[in-house]
């Protein structure tokens, strides 16, 4: 079972991870991670919106690229894949990525393989409004530090 | 079509003011990425130069900008590097 | 927020997994595992039911204990460990581990450390109910091999 | 009390064919391991016997079984390796 989306509205990861799990019978275990949008800590200047932009040509097919390639590399019997797009606040989730397999290692492992390579495989603009306006939110040097691991 | 569209992504649309611009086509030969450059206001031009913006012709990423070639009705996006979270 | 318990009734992870999240408000992210009881293919002979038992002074504190270290090793801000005991059929969930971190890699790394140590932490002892009949699980070699990773 | 209770766990409580059994108390010298041995039903005292069964007393366990020595009112649990799965 594979669902792979881009969301316009509130992500509600109940509604999603229930129906993936029966989705996929016989399973031996389910890994899902859910991120959601922090508030950074005062000193720094709170988090009150964050505003992902897309490029529709790109976007999902970068996520259907990267579920391809997790499917190819572990063995899987289902992926979600949810990613929201447009304004969202503090507090809400953001992304929820869903893996069911006979083994527990596959689960977890293809999990934290898309949660490293969403960012790079799809195409997301973020931008934080913060006390004193919009900010672009620029590449880190984390993000490829995470890849090196794979 | 006569034109171009050109789709800005992440601070590009910011600093055109809008998400998408529209360049009059080519009756010639087709534009390629200096032309395309030539044809944008001169603020959006220089950051649209940076070398880690990427190129999208038609919903395609180029590997390399020099290989632009784009026509009436063609779409071209400007990819600014994706954000980290 | 942590929450660690053994459960003789159905672990319905939907009921666990979504108050969790609400008790660790400004998480940035929650990773999740849910192991189930698999139903193996008919040629190994299908299990038809599954029997944890424990040691009540040795159970419950290595499950604490095992809690202990992934909240030394990681910067946590919620841990939840549910654990069934009991007799499952095919299909129930046997485990539930979630994490909640700022930072994903707390999340996922704590998730996947808990679940390759919950085993030799905690005291379980399983029996399968075959067509012909209950047999005791023995021991991996890929048990050893997963701690291996730590 | 004067018995010493022995939990069994995993398949020795199949073979003893309860999850507990309980032993007179030495009214002299505690309980040593040997002693619990001999105090076994000969299967049941074969199979605990193995090197990989682990031994608690009152819910501490042992990290030799030569530690042992029990008293009246003390509980054994004796604890096969946990199962893979």
């Amino acid at each position: 079972m594979r669902d792979i989306r881009l969301l316009d509205q509130m992500l509600v990861p109940g509604t999603l991870i229930g129906p993936f799990a029966q989705a996929n019978p016989g399973l031996g275990g389910v890994c899902t991670f859910v991120g959601e949008v922090r508030c950074d800590a005062k000193e720094q200047g709170g988090v009150e919106a964050l505003e992902l932009s897309h490029y529709e040509p790109l976007t999902l097919p970068g996520m259907h690229a990267l579920a391809d390639r997790a499917f190819a590399r572990f063995t899987l019997m289902g992926l979600l894949m949810v990613h929201r797009v447009g304004v969202l606040y503090p507090g809400e989730p953001i992304v929820c990525v869903s893996a069911a397999a006979l083994h527990r290692r596959d689960a977890i492992d293809a999990v934290d393989f898309c949660m490293d390579h969403l960012k790079s495989a799809a195409w997301f603009w973020k931008r934080e409004k913060r006390a004193d306006g919009w900010h672009w939110i620029e590449p880190r040097a984390d993000d490829t530090r995470d890849l090196a691991r794979w | 079509m006569i034109v171009i569209t050109v789709v800005l992504l992440g601070k590009l649309a910011d600093l055109a003011g809008a998400p998408t611009l529209t360049l009059p086509a080519p009756s010639s030969a087709p534009l390629d990425w200096a032309g395309v450059l030539a044809a944008l206001p001169p603020a959006l031009a220089d950051a649209a130069d940076d070398p880690r913006n990427r190129v999208a012709a038609n919903g395609a990423l180029l590997a390399d900008k020099a290989e632009l070639q784009a026509g009436a009705g063609d779409e071209i996006a400007l990819l600014p590097p994706v954000s980290g979270g």
